[in-house]
């Protein structure tokens, strides 16, 4: 980590500014997923809970954007299940053929939806259904968020797709994740 | 970035500034901790009720700006208990939103009297993962100036658009522009850090004074908050 | 409509914060071909008078003008406004927004509805009028800060703005390029373009104004003719600022009135009073 | 050893990629309390020449003397280089890396072993040398860009460098800064601190130099008493600079020689001038 932290620190910083913008989204996982694939495709899944735990942390502290109650689930959700989902759909469509877009496309939306499905059962586990258990609680808020998540993970995906192109079409960065895209 | 993050600006002047980190952190964490594991009801009021007292008499915070970060706040958990209603019940929802906006209180108190670097030095003297704390301390370096460049290409953007409405092919060639400098300026400010052969961070100390009568009253107020929730406990059950 | 003045600004104030006032009170007419320097040290509200002129930023009292009739902040009045104003921003590379040249420039022809065709001519002009048709295709990161300069002035002229306002535009400029900058500024101001210059180069503003007003803590100093304002050394030094060395510089030999404004100029004028000396 | 000069550059070139050479076989001998301006057009090698001498940026061939032996790149070396010759980067906030001011300009001693109590003295001393002791507990992202420069530049005294390399250190700055930044290099030139500055601004050279060097492509292309190689129209065009106004208008006017360096000087100069004209 401490060779490129720069580089991190900049991913960092960038993810944060971006995320401090955007409305804190429900129940109480007060990021909003948007960072999770940039992140993921620019620095890899492996540090993203580190990424994910700091500028949490500086969310809280900076922007008053969420607390420091939810971010240990925070970061599980935003900081492990969104990153890996992501760069292991992202790879999985690569290796199938399929062009850059829609691997990139198919990963963020997945990731996204990886996101909260990991927040709705981290809720359903702190709030079973007195009847059904955990497994009917995580129906629940799993169909809560399916309907206002679901726009914005298509939003998104766009949005990654065309800041990735952006950035590889201005300069000559390579990054973890972004180096492999490039080059193919 | 003071025009713009004014928690920031407000950290670095208010009258509990020089207080020491440790002061500040055993008052807000140890409210923090009660507001978690007491009931909700009456306690989180009590509790809230205490950070609000320390942020605005104690570290004379403005009631305005205090209010402008945590009215949005509340903003978000009332959304938040918005679907456990529908999963939990009403109960459940009304205790974790008392048990939020408690929570919140001394968050915001913490961060509106504590600049981060400070809280990141006390993470370090608390042995948190050197790699991590250096970490964090570059990343708020870039936060800075990443701010200041995200401000300067949103002006940018505006003038270009000419009151209209960003599409999302315009918003993503503005976000992709604030990366590719983020990493530019990343790189100009790894290159002035070698120039001065720095690799760690090797930090002088704020000034802090250290108050033993007010880690003591700290204390006790926290002291008497959990006692009288054991007391009443019969009335209000955990 | 014609006749009437392209962009003025009556009794203007802005704050940044309650009592924080950067803009105080300011009036300024601007008509056709003016070329207006705004002098003041750092703070001065230079750059912020500039926004509020852009329409950038909210006035809190007073009004902007646009030929005439009270510029809207609808969507509408809006698209006016910036069609008719436009900002060139200190750096250049904040408001340069894709990744080619062409693609840069042809921006705002293309949001305003153009077909590509005429688009495309529109951008050939515009970087023919900047000299930098051999850029069209290069990529922006690529330039250098004169050429960046040069673009982002482009994609303002392809609007064909009534208005051109720029906020210290000499910075990190070398003397070669403040001196292509200049030739160019003058070719717009013959064209009729009002050109509003923030800046703190007293020595630049003296050579090429045709009105100075100087700034100092958000309020209007002084304004007038550059030689008259420019020889009062204790308005300017309240204001934090030097007079031009080439004004100065006459005023110490002394010499017949009106005074050179550039060095070929100075060259001419100081002719008969070395004769004299020697 | 005392004797030797700070820093010396022997044949130093240096390339960006194979064959585009940013600096070419320059030779520069630097002694104490020396005010050297570095002139040049943007792009003519000023700043790599700085990063060169900074040890930043490895010289492709030629060498780099401190103190009369040359400057190795060894962990303990690259060290000691530090601490010898500070550079002052052009944008001083990419040099500012601690939240506070008092604890950017403690990192150097800091790190250099310095015990707590003893780098807070010597960080006192370094701000107070500034002008900037009221500054020591303000966040650095709050200052604005003169007050950075100043911050900047403590952090790199409170090492007590030989020498100061300086990249364009007036840019951005307001007359009233610029005077204040002149105040402070004087000193520290008096001081006996070798001062060397790269800079497009021919009049701050002029009036601040005791020796200009002109860069161009890379290469040496004049250097000597900043009167005499600024007095040269046409080596000065063929390098995209100009001659400075002060000394334009001295030479339009004609006089006794030396001419004046400044404001004042040419007031006092142009005296007898003006008795004879009028």
């Amino acid at each position: 980590m401490r060779g490129h932290r720069y580089l991190l620190a900049a991913s960092a910083g960038y993810l944060f500014t971006l995320t401090a913008l955007k409305l804190p989204s429900l129940a109480g996982s007060s990021s909003h997923p948007t960072g999770v694939a940039l992140g993921t495709v620019l620095a890899g899944p492996a540090v993203m809970p580190a990424l994910s735990l700091i500028v949490q942390l500086f969310q809280a502290l900076l922007t008053a954007h969420g607390g420091l109650s939810t971010l240990g689930a925070n970061v599980v959700a935003l900081g492990v299940a969104g990153p890996w989902a992501t760069w292991l759909l992202w790879r999985l469509a690569s290796r199938c053929g399929l062009g850059d877009k829609p691997a990139i496309v198919l990963a963020t939306a997945f990731g996204s939806m990886a996101t909260y499905a990991c927040t709705s059962f981290q809720l359903a586990l702190a709030h079973p259904e007195p009847g059904g258990g955990v497994a009917a609680a995580f129906l629940k808020f799993a169909a809560v968020f399916a309907v206002t998540q679901l726009p914005i993970a298509v939003i998104e995906s766009l949005f990654t797709i065309v800041v990735l192109r952006a950035i590889i079409n201005s300069s000559g960065i390579c990054v973890a994740g972004l180096e492999a895209w490039a080059q193919r | 970035m003071h025009v713009h993050a004014p928690l920031d600006h407000i950290a670095f002047s208010n009258a509990w500034r020089t207080r020491s980190p440790i002061d500040k952190m055993t008052f807000g964490g140890g409210l923090l901790l009660l507001a978690s594991v007491l009931p909700a009801m009456p306690w989180s009021a009590a509790i809230f009720a205490a950070a609000a007292t320390a942020t605005l008499a104690g570290a004379r915070i403005p009631v305005r700006a205090w209010g402008r970060f945590l009215a949005p706040q509340i903003g978000f958990l009332s959304a938040a208990a918005l679907p456990l209603i529908l999963g939990a019940g009403w109960e459940r929802a009304a205790a974790v939103w008392m048990r939020g906006v408690a929570a919140a209180a001394c968050m915001t108190l913490l961060a509106m009297t504590t600049p981060v670097p400070d809280l990141l030095l006390a993470a370090r003297r608390a042995r948190v993962p050197a790699v991590l704390v250096e970490l964090a301390f570059l990343v708020y370096r870039l936060i800075v100036s990443i701010w200041e460049l995200f401000e300067r290409l949103r002006l940018g953007l505006d003038l270009r658009l000419r009151g209209g409405k960003p599409s999302l092919h315009a918003a993503s060639l503005s976000a992709g522009n604030l990366l590719t400098r983020s990493i530019q300026k990343a790189r100009r400010v790894e290159r002035g850090a070698s120039l001065r052969g720095l690799e760690g961070f090797p930090m002088l100390t704020p000034r802090a004074r250290t108050s033993r009568a007010f880690l003591v009253s700290a204390v006790a107020l926290q002291a008497s908050l959990l006692a009288a929730a054991i007391l009443f406990r019969s009335r209000f059950p955990w | 409509m014609v006749n009437r003045l392209p962009i003025e600004a009556r009794g203007v104030s802005y704050a940044y914060a309650p009592g924080h006032w950067a803009v105080r009170n300011v009036d300024l007419d601007v008509p056709a071909g003016a070329r207006i320097a705004l002098l003041g040290a750092n703070g001065a509200g230079k750059s912020t008078l500039l926004l509020l002129l852009s329409g950038a930023e909210h006035v809190c009292h007073g009004e902007i003008l646009l030929h005439g009739s009270s510029a809207e902040r609808s969507r509408e009045g809006l698209r006016r406004w910036r069609r008719e104003v436009g900002l060139l921003l200190q750096d250049p590379e904040d408001q340069l927004l894709a990744p080619t040249v062409e693609q840069d420039v042809a921006f705002g022809p293309l949001r305003g509805g153009v077909e590509e065709p005429r688009a495309r001519q529109l951008v050939e002009r515009a970087l023919a009028d900047m000299a930098i048709p051999h850029l069209a295709t290069r990529p922006v990161h690529e330039l250098s800060l004169g050429e960046k300069k040069r673009v982002a002035l482009a994609g303002l002229l392809v609007q064909a703005p009534a208005v051109l306002l720029l906020d210290e535009p000499a910075a990190g400029l070398d003397p070669g390029g403040v001196r292509a900058l200049r030739e160019m500024l003058d070719t717009l101001a013959r064209a009729g373009t009002a050109i509003i210059m923030a800046t703190h180069d007293v020595d630049f503003a003296y050579e090429w104004a045709s009105e100075v007003c100087v700034l100092f803590q958000g309020g209007i100093l002084a304004r007038g003719e550059p030689a008259e304002i420019l020889a009062d050394r204790e308005m300017l030094t309240h204001a934090s600022l030097e007079p031009p060395l080439l004004l100065e510089a006459a005023l110490a030999v002394g010499g017949p009135s009106p005074f050179p404004r550039s060095r070929p100029e100075f060259r001419e004028w100081a002719r008969p009073t070395r004769r004299i000396a020697l």
